[in-house]
């Protein structure tokens, strides 16, 4: 009734305990914020999958088989899943093979573990960075905290992870001066983006000084010489892309309208008269009304295969792309067989490096194609020809050494005539 | 990414404006403002925006909104505070309105200004206090526009969002 | 002034004439409608380029030279300029070289002459189909006139075109029943669609049996083995597509948010206290204020900037799609230079003529890709892949003719080893 309503309405904020600048557990938070964290608790809870996302962390590497042959010799080739909700961001890590089957640096605890920031306070930056993970495991006790986003004493919303500070410097902008409806999205940005660790000191970097779109970023690697791993099969240098949620995002027109993305992954629900933010970060198409409905008038349905039409083709594409790589990979490897050299090979190796990295950029991305659906489309689009043009060359090659072959040796084809 | 032109966030210090746009307006519009009942401004009657076709749109649009029944035109065009804003604002676009009404060079569709947007958001939060009491709390400083996710409240005319 | 607006309000609208069944001539419709008369007359104003589309009827052959290669063989290669206005609808068909070059049926003025009913009243439909074009020539006398959209007594919306009557019944619509909204575009599609003259008396159809994205289209052709043309060089059967506008926008989110075509090139304009349509079909670029920001509430450069965005897309992969099938023809050439058979070929000739329909579908599409964004890319990246798989099982078949030669003549190669 009225009476209680409003009387919600001003106890509100009320501080129940004060909480210390270092506090990292949700719980302390919580005594403040009841509904947020009874929200963020929910990030637990396995909602199931949606038709491509989803909380059910099934291995991507049997839905996918390609993903196997495409990262031959890499990590991802041997553990990696659909992601879930943050309560899982530091068990997730330390459960995986990836950081088994290599020695993996600190650096990948700055996304997963809301220590990163003090230990690297302890440890400074490039230190903290690389060292070896192992060693530091035992210090890392929280996953995603309110601290990741939240200042304790005025609650607003503020950037903790420097690999983002940086990495928006180099594009001239300062994150301090960002407005509350940048921050809105500013704080999501800390961690889903591609990186890589660069140099010597695994320093966490976010290849964004040329731009944000993937053929800046592609320029960006290009230029630096920087790739993640040797390919098993073809002995050429490839690049993984990871996440690039707020990359992919950047070039599509949500963002361009001023749309963040807490306004479709913490969409406002009402606990009694009162409206709070969803802290349940999960896949909006298990709450299209909160999510979708306040800003597109149309009905769940209708909005659902709006969002079924851009994932089917985005996936259809995807598979293509994938066919596309694996004849590439058939033909280098058929060349290499046939004696080609690496010098030979350095053109298609590149070629098959950024067509592939294009395919990785879509397929990593976790809104299949939604977050911007026709750059998801020109950017799959680009990795076929270019895939294809690699296999051409490959094969170009490969005849050239059958035919210099047959010229030393031209009996053995008239021994064999097809 | 490109924030909301008609975010309230930049509101102006329009009270500087006030006393230069009347000097303007009440010779050039004082016909029209009569004629066409531009003191409807000071009425709480939809009907007497009406007095102008241009506002045809919009009254259809709130006519068919959520709002039709809780709130007319000036529980959201007019300041809820003191009379003394009050009977400015109503001034200004009675006269405002009246002059670009004669004149005829206003450019449809019809773009809300920003200092009808800053009225309506305050109108907004003033209604609903409670609801937004939490939301409003980091609010002081940089309010998020209403509208730019309840575009169809006021008026159920916009296509989509924002 | 006041006076007058609130009168106006009332006057309309007022019969000057009484309008007779067969009048085409839109000065005696403009009697009693002069608004919308004056703002169709407009339509023969050239109000120049957009950055993709617009009024100046530029040579698309030398824009895009490689056009010329990929129809060769085709009238198209001969003479294709930007479309313009409607009041050019006659004479720029009366005087393209198409006509020329070619013998050409009358089923051609369905779409470019008002005249085309009465004509079909008095011949019957597929007498007048196949009639040569120059033999009824004489008979034409006006492009588009209201009499085209209007029914002169209601001045309701109708339907005057048979291809498109069957072309919906056979997809099980009856056109009859259309409601308001759906006749704001149903008017358009009478004539801006894909279409092709079927069998011996050339009658006009629309390839829709199976639906209308590209995919469906072509099924249909492949079923009913239909070709426009033998290529030139490669000597595979083509297939043209013709302004698909009705088929790609079907597609797309406008579609399926209910707007019409009328709302977006027909936009209502205020003559004092009245709103009419603007009957100056062109171009929404140059009129981003009334076309546009009725629905989009932001500023006609953030408006501009997202169909740039948009086109500038579809732009890059057309040229790369046209690079794509340049080498495939240069590839079939070069197997069949090499002693390729038809048979051998077929498959080949199979995967060119699906790759080039898609690229034609939305090179021909005068959109660049607006009305249906992510699809024009999708369809775009087929193509591209389809036209490299072509490319590629032709440099096989090459080389499993010259490898036959030289198991043949092993010499030859011995002699000259490079
Ligand atoms: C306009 C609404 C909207 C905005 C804004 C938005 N997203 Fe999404 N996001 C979606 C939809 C829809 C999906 C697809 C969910 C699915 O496939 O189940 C998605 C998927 C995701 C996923 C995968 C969820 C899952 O189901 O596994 C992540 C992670 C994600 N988005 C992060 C972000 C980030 C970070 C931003 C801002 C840079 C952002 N999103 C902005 C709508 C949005
Ligand atoms: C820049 C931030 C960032 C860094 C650095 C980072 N991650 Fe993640 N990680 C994420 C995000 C965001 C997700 C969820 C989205 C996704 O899975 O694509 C994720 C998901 C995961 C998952 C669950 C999904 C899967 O792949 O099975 C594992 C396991 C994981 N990361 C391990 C690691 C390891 C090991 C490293 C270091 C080599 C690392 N992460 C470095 C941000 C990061
Ligand atoms: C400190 C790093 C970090 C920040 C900040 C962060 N995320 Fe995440 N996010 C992750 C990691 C890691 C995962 C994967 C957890 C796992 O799979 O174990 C994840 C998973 C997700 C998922 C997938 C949930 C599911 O059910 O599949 C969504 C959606 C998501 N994040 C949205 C967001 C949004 C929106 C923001 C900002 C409001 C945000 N994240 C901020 C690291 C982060
Ligand atoms: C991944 C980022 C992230 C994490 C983690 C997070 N929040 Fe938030 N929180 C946000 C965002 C984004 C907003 C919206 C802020 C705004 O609109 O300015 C928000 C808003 C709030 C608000 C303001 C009222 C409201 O609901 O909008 C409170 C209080 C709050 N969070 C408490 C918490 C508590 C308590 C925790 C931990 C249990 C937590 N948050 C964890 C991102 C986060
Ligand atoms: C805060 C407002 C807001 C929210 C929340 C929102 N949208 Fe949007 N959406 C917009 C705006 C603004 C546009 C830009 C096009 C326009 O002006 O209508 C847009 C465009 C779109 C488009 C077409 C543009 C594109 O990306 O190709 C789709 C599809 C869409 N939204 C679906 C969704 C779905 C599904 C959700 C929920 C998961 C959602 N939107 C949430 C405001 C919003
Ligand atoms: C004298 C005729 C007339 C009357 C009566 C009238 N309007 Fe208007 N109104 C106009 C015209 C003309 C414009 C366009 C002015 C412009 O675009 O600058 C307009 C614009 C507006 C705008 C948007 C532009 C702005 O100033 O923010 C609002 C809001 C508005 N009117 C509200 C109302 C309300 C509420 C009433 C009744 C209390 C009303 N009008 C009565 C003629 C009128
Ligand atoms: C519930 C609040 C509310 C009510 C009631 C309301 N309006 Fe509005 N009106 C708004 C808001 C908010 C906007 C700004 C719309 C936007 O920016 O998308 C607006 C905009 C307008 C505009 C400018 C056109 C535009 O879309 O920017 C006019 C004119 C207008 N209103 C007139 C009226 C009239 C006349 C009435 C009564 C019949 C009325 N309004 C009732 C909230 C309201
Ligand atoms: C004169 C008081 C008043 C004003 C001004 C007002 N509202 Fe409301 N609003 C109400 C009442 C009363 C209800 C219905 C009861 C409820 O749900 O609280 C309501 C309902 C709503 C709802 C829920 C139902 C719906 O329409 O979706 C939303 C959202 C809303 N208002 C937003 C707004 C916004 C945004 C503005 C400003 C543009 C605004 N209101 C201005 C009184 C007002
Ligand atoms: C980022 C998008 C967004 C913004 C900004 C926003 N809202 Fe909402 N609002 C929502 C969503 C989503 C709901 C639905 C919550 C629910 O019903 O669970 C909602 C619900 C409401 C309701 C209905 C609550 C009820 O009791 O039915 C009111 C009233 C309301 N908002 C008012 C406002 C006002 C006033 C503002 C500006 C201060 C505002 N909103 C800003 C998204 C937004
Ligand atoms: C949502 C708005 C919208 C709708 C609805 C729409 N179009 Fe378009 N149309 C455009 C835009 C924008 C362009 C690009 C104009 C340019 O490039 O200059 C365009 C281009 C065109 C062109 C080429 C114009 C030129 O400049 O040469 C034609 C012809 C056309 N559309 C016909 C149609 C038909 C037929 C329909 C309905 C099946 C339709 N349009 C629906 C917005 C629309
Ligand atoms: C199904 C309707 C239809 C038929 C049949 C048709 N046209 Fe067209 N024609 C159009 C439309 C719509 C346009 C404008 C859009 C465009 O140019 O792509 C057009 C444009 C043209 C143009 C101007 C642009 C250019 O290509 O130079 C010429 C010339 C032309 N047609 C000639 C012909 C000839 C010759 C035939 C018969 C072989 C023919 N048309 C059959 C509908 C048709
Ligand atoms: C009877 C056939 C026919 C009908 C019906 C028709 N068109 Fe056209 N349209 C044409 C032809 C033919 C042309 C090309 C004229 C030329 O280039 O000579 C054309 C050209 C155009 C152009 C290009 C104008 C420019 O400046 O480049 C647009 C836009 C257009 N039509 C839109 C429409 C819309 C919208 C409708 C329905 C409201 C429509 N058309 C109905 C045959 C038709
Ligand atoms: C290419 C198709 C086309 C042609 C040619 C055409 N009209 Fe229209 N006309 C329309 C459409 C579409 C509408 C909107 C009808 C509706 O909204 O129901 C319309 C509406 C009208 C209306 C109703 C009032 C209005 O403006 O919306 C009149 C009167 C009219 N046209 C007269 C004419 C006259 C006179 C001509 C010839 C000079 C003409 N039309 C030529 C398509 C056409
Ligand atoms: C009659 C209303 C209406 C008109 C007129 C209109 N739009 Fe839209 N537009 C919509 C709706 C509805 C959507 C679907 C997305 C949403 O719900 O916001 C949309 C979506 C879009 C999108 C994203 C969807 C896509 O196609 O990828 C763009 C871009 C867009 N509009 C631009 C324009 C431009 C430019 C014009 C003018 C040439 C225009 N619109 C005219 C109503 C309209
Ligand atoms: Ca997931
Ligand atoms: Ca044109």
């Amino acid at each position: 009734n009225i009476q209680n309503k409003k009387a919600e309405a001003t106890q509100y904020p009320l501080q129940v305990v004060e909480i210390p600048a270092d506090e990292l557990d949700p719980a302390v938070w919580g005594k403040n914020f009841p509904s947020q964290y009874d929200s963020f608790m929910q990030t637990a809870t396995n909602y199931g999958p949606t038709p491509y996302g989803g909380s059910e962390p099934y291995s991507k590497l049997e839905k996918y088989p390609a993903m196997k042959r495409l990262w031959a010799g890499y990590a991802f080739s041997v553990d990696h899943n659909e992601e879930r909700g943050h309560q899982y961001a530091l068990q997730d890590q330390l459960e995986t093979e990836r950081i088994v089957v290599k020695e993996q640096p600190a650096a990948c605890a700055n996304c997963h573990a809301a220590d990163a920031p003090r230990l690297i306070e302890q440890m400074g930056w490039e230190e903290f960075n690389h060292t070896p993970y192992n060693d530091i495991k035992s210090e890392l006790h929280t996953g995603t905290s309110c601290a990741d986003c939240h200042d304790p004493e005025t609650m607003e919303l503020r950037i903790t992870r420097q690999a983002f500070v940086e990495a928006m410097a180099k594009q001239g902008v300062d994150v301090t001066t960002a407005s509350r409806q940048e921050m809105r999205s500013y704080v999501c940005s800390q961690c889903h983006v591609e990186y890589y660790f660069a140099g010597e000191n695994k320093v966490l970097t976010f290849p964004w000084e040329k731009g944000m779109n993937i053929d800046d970023i592609d320029a960006y690697y290009q230029e630096n010489g920087f790739i993640d791993w040797v390919h098993k099969e073809t002995g050429g240098g490839m690049i993984k892309a990871q996440h690039p949620e707020t990359e992919l995002f950047s070039t599509g027109l949500h963002a361009a309208s001023g749309v963040a993305c807490a306004d479709c992954h913490m969409p406002y629900i009402r606990e009694g008269s009162v409206k709070t933010s969803d802290h349940w970060l999960r896949s909006p198409l298990v709450n299209i009304n909160g999510s979708c409905q306040t800003c597109h008038n149309y009905s769940e349905a209708e909005l659902k295969a709006r969002v079924d039409t851009i994932q089917a083709r985005t996936a259809e594409l995807l598979r293509q792309s994938e066919a596309a790589l694996l004849d590439t990979i058939d033909a280098i490897v058929a060349a290499k067989d046939a004696g080609a050299s690496e010098e030979e090979l350095a053109e298609i190796y590149a070629l098959h490096r950024s067509a592939q990295l294009r395919w990785d950029f879509i397929s990593s991305e976790n809104s299949t194609g939604f977050h911007s659906p026709q750059e998801a489309a020109r950017v799959l689009a680009d990795s076929i020809d270019m895939a294809r043009q690699a296999q051409i060359a490959a094969i170009m090659l490969l005849n050239e050494k059958n035919s210099q072959e047959q010229a030393v040796a031209p009996q053995q084809l008239v021994n064999n005539p097809d | 990414m490109a924030n909301d032109s008609r975010s309230p966030a930049r509101s102006r210090y329009w009270l500087a404006g006030v006393a230069v746009t009347f000097g303007v307006l009440i010779g050039l519009s004082a016909f029209t403002f009569v004629y066409a009942e531009g003191f409807s401004y000071f009425s709480n009657d939809p009907n007497s925006c009406m007095n102008c076709h241009i506002m045809r749109d919009q009254f259809e649009g709130w006519n068919h909104s959520t709002h039709k029944a809780v709130a007319t035109c000036n529980d959201c065009h007019t300041p809820h505070g003191n009379d003394v804003e009050k009977y400015l604002v109503k001034g200004i676009n009675g006269f405002n309105h009246s002059l670009k009404f004669t004149l005829g060079n206003f450019t449809e569709p019809i773009q809300i200004t920003e200092l009808n947007a800053r009225v309506a958001h305050n109108n907004c939060v003033e209604c609903h206090q409670t609801a937004v009491s939490q939301i409003s709390h980091l609010d002081v400083e940089e309010p998020l526009s209403c509208v730019r996710c309840h575009g169809n409240v006021g008026h159920g005319n916009t296509a989509h969002g924002p």
